[in-house]
């Protein structure tokens, strides 16, 4: 089944949802992107160069690696991870960023925005604007701005500028509204570089293409390395882009099981949290270019969403996965932050890994259903990232006393500096 | 009378028509009705009623501000449509709905055109609605009479002009530069020629919107356009000095 | 030439510098480890266990990018980049640690100690604590405890326990000697994991050997993708674990040159800097178990030493590398705090790479020398490790004021929590 | 009379002898001289005089703190020979050299021995100093019938006892337990075997050290060991209540 395989008019669409919803002045914008991906995607030597860059600039291709301990310690699967936390800058989202990149070149772009929430995703562009030579600016909501300062940090001295974005909630959905704006007045020499499989047609195509990579690499590895297809994929799911990149590579495997991990934030009835489709909070609508199930209220505005991992705290999913999960091909989930605490604390400490917060999301479902899953179960998990920029945010989640007495100590140093 | 009409009788004593802007329930739907009576005063021929939406994304700065202030006050939907049964029944405008789809799209397009038709309204500008998404909600407008505007811009193609003035009704909303609302548009030839491109593909009357600011504007688009949109300019007016500031602005325009 | 090959009674030392100055009590122990280590290196199984353990666990080999925008920018040799940086834990001192950490299975081991300046070799040694199931406490200099919070916090939530040591200058020589009181007391159930290639017999060479997988990738690598040798090769030098690592890949390559880069401080001619080599003024002696060049005054008491870099800052130089400097096979260069602030803003802004200031210190001497080499030229820097775990040193590097105010704004979220 | 010599003789009316400790200029040389002062009121037979060194690496906690007050108050390896002359002709001591081997690497091994036996020296103790590294210093060490004092321990092998034995002179020091210097060791069956191994491979004196701290410790040595050395017990007693504790201590343990 290949679900870029568009029917007749349906261009974009997966069963009721994607499409493009963008202002009439983005049209040909859109339309010139579409057809630079078309080519792109047809020809084998955009694919070659797009490997062979993040091999020599980010590592690839990233490793599986065998949890012994964490699967002994539960008694039950054998758990895999696929480890994209080992690429530059620390997470998938340079999969994407690389790929657009090289697009943008042949777009003959020499500008480009993204929006961010975590900062992963401007992380990973303002470097690849810096490898490219691309100016660079970066919307954040000025909430993350303030909670994500060492990523601004970055940003920053890789040359991107980041702009705080102060309407709405000031977090992801508002720096996505602000990079819209940004690309109708600039659109002649920006490219919009859209960090998840959201927003209107080509980009949960493109993004997922690009990051369909991850599930290429995993499934030979995993034929490699266990001799045969794991039983069950975990991902988190923020927009999507991880866990469509994994899942790509088992779409057709019938007997793999694909279970998407959401935010599930202070729980389930709480509105509280960023979980479109495995709570039952979310309805069909149109933002932000296109349409999927968004966290909303019944006139359609969007509704405040909250998760310990900023990265998945969005209101909308890739419109890819409210199809498939409407079909029934992949099994969304959600995780609390607090399980999130648990689970973080568990690996860390038997496996020596820190998952990104946003990553353990997907290692809370696989933790609870690996141990009712006998031995000879395979189960892989995607680590889209790894845990320790987020130092404030896991120090805070974790209540570090000493974490936060250094902070007061550096504090005091620099009122005395001043002085 | 549909809204082609309309615009075509008043350009017999008319040469340029004006259409304002409000956004429903900012600072407060009394506000709005101060500002109406306003424009009422000073000549303004249709006025847009904006839904607020809390995703504005093809707004400026200004109006991004307006929709979440007055959601967060507590406007709905269904006071917007109260407030426009209000304002057609008690003003001589044309009244638009102008909003984004989300809106459309959650009470469903058939009742959103009857409440529409109900409350008074005779169209509705929806910016992220492209023509592709909008065949059903165009087509069952016509039941309805109601005219869906669409937007023309400067990097559309001709080819999509083309297509796109298959679709008009009503009028034609010319859009005079890239970018949201709200920042100051140069009126120069770059405007004519788009004025002209669209002439080429429709021949409902012409509106451009996107910055006019001013009488100069004004003049500067008089025997070229039909309609000139105010948005950002009059509301800045308002933010700046209330009712005083707004009917200055307007009466600055000389409006007939 | 084999280094490592000794002479009849010479087992253990390089020229005049190595041999083992310990306590007797812990003869049997280094004998036992020294056997221990010859058995793993005559075993071919124990080099592809380990270094299948590095590719599923921690990513190798890692890649080597070539930097476009730089060379260009520099406008003379074509500079490469071998990127450890890449590596599971961010830094070339996980191969290191992995390899002791096999080998400390071997001796049947269940506790590891290891010192720490920077946190780097810690916050490693933890990880691979966690991963093989050991017990582990880190040694820490008090004044690298204070400025090295993040680390310590990793290390801790991987399950070690960080001791902080109060004697001395409260740096990684103290570290070093309280970790020396800890073996001579536990030696029967504990391995001590030294993190460079410094310290008695055998940990040059068993460092060194470790550390040589960059080495033996790096000249495959440039041999695929320049087609030839590099001219230069550059890499920091602390201990000289990674430096050694690198270079052992091209020892036998007459026309290579080989360029350690040490830590200047403040300076020639400061007393506030380490370097060992490169400046005049350290002189031979014995210290912390073994014979080298350190910075001591005429008692043979040590100096204070000074580095932007907590990873560079040490008294002493691996003896290896006294005796290849001395016979004239690898040239010894210093870069000052100063240059390292300059070449780290320019290395992010051209390249999107973040090099740890450790290693920034070789950049800073390759980026002196490239622009006097000529365009087909090629030199090869050593990326010992990622900046981005080094926020607040790098922060306060830069003086960066946004950064202060975060960290303000963040103390007084804490004490506000407090009331 | 070299240090065996002097051992014997005395054995002959003590059945134990007592080796106490200082490190050279803690708290201060003044000091020093009290602490020696009271040792000899006591009966202390031998005495190390420890070189402070900047990376004590084999020593404990209050050890490490005395070598780094010591250097930073400005002691100097010439200070330490100054005072060890003054030691020699004022005390009846034997009194052995203790410190780092980078101290005599520094200065020349040859100079350091010319100096350890002008300033009245009889040995020396270099915990970081293996038989294997000390050849040369060991044989020239004959020429000024210096005698460097090896150290045994529980984790020595029988091979290497056997070697260390050949090149034991003076004395040998059976070190008690693991570990640096400090802490309490517990005098068990374990001390008697490591005693009778030692006594296997030479016929020097066997002095035994490492957390010897009270009397009791001194009886169960009795008729085992030699020498009973002691270290950080006494400097305990300084810290805690200076001359007045460290007297007390002394005579504590009722040496005749
Ligand atoms: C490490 C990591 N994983 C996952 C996500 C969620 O995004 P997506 O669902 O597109 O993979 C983010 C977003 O910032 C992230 O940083
Ligand atoms: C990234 C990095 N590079 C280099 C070094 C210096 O050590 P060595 O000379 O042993 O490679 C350190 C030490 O902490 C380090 O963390």
């Amino acid at each position: 089944m290949d679900i870029f395989d568009f029917s007749e008019g349906r261009e974009g669409y997966y069963g009721d949802f994607g499409g493009v919803f963008l202002p009439e002045i983005l049209h040909g914008t859109i339309e010139e992107l579409l057809q630079c991906f078309r080519d792109c995607k047809n020809d084998p030597n955009f694919w070659t160069e797009y490997e062979s860059m993040l091999k020599s600039y980010s590592g690839r291709p990233t490793p599986i690696t065998y949890l012994e301990n964490l699967s002994k310690h539960l008694g039950g699967a054998q758990i895999y991870v696929k480890r994209d936390d080992l690429n530059h800058t620390g997470s998938h989202k340079v999969n994407n960023v690389i790929g657009q990149g090289l697009l943008c070149k042949r777009l003959g772009k020499k500008r480009v925005i993204a929006e961010t929430g975590a900062g992963q995703h401007g992380f990973a562009t303002a470097t690849m604007a810096a490898k490219f030579g691309f100016d660079c600016r970066i919307y954040m909501g000025a909430v993350d701005v303030a909670r994500q300062r060492p990523n601004v940090f970055w940003m920053e001295n890789l040359g991107a500028e980041v702009i705080s974005v102060t309407d709405g909630q000031q977090t992801l959905k508002d720096a996505v509204n602000e990079c819209m704006r940004d690309w109708v007045t600039n659109m002649a020499d920006t490219h919009y570089i859209l960090g998840t499989a959201c927003g209107p047609h080509p980009f949960p195509e493109m993004v997922s293409w690009f990051q369909s990579i991850i599930g290429k690499e995993a499934r030979k590895q995993m034929l490699e390395q266990t001799g045969r297809l794991p039983d069950k994929v975990y991902a988190c799911v923020g927009g999507g882009s991880n866990a469509m990149g994994i899942f790509q590579g088992f779409m057709d495997d019938e007997r793999v099981e694909l279970i998407g991990c959401e935010a599930g934030g202070k729980g389930i009835g709480s509105y509280m949290h960023s979980a479109r489709l495995a709570y039952d909070d979310a309805k069909v609508g149109v933002a932000q270019g296109y349409k999927t199930y968004f966290l909303q209220n019944e006139d359609g505005n969007m509704s405040e969403t909250h998760s310990v991992a900023a990265g998945l705290d969005y209101i909308g999913i890739n419109p890819i996965f409210s199809h498939l999960w409407e079909q029934g091909k992949v099994r969304f989930e959600a995780a609390t932050d607090e399980e999130v605490k648990e689970a973080l604390k568990l690996v860390m400490k038997t496996e020596g890994l820190i998952p990104a917060l946003e990553t353990t999301h997907g290692f809370v479902t696989a933790i609870k259903e690996a141990p009712s899953l006998s031995k000879d179960k395979i189960i892989l998990i995607n680590q889209s990232g790894r845990g320790d920029k987020d130092i404030f945010t896991i120090a805070d989640a974790l209540d570090d006393s000493k974490w936060k007495s250094f902070i007061t100590g550096k504090a005091r140093d620099y009122d005395l500096e001043k002085n | 009378m549909g809204i082609k009409t309309f615009i075509e009788q008043k350009l017999d004593y008319k040469d340029i028509l004006v259409m304002g802007h409000v956004v429903c329930g900012y600072p407060s739907f009394d506000d709005n009705i101060s500002a109406l009576e306003i424009m009422e005063d000073c000549g303004v021929d249709l006025v847009e009623l904006q839904f607020p939406f809390s995703e504005p994304s093809a707004d400026g700065p200004l109006f991004v501000k307006a929709n979440e202030m007055s959601i967060k006050s507590g406007t709905t939907v269904d006071k917007c449509f109260d407030f426009m049964s209000k304002v057609t029944s008690q003003f001589s405008f044309k009244v638009l709905m102008m909003g984004y789809f989300n809106t459309v799209f959650q009470m469903g397009e058939r009742e959103f055109l009857q409440r529409l038709k109900f409350s008074g309204g005779d169209g509705y500008i929806i910016p992220d609605l492209p023509i592709e998404e909008a065949v059903n909600l165009h087509s069952m407008s016509k039941e309805f009479d109601l005219d869906p505007i669409i937007l023309m811009t400067q990097t559309t193609s001709e080819e999509r002009l083309k297509k796109l003035g298959r679709s008009c009704s009503g009028m034609v909303y010319a859009v005079a530069r890239k970018g949201v609302t709200g920042s100051k548009t140069i009126m120069d030839d770059s405007i004519e020629s788009l004025i002209n491109r669209c002439r080429k593909y429709t021949d409902v009357p012409l509106g451009v919107g996107f910055g006019i600011s001013n009488r100069a504007d004004l003049d500067f688009l008089r025997g070229k356009a039909d309609v000139a949109i105010i948005g950002t300019a009059a509301l800045k007016a308002w933010e700046d000095s209330k009712q005083a500031g707004y009917r200055q602005f307007f009466e600055s325009l000389q409006l007939s």
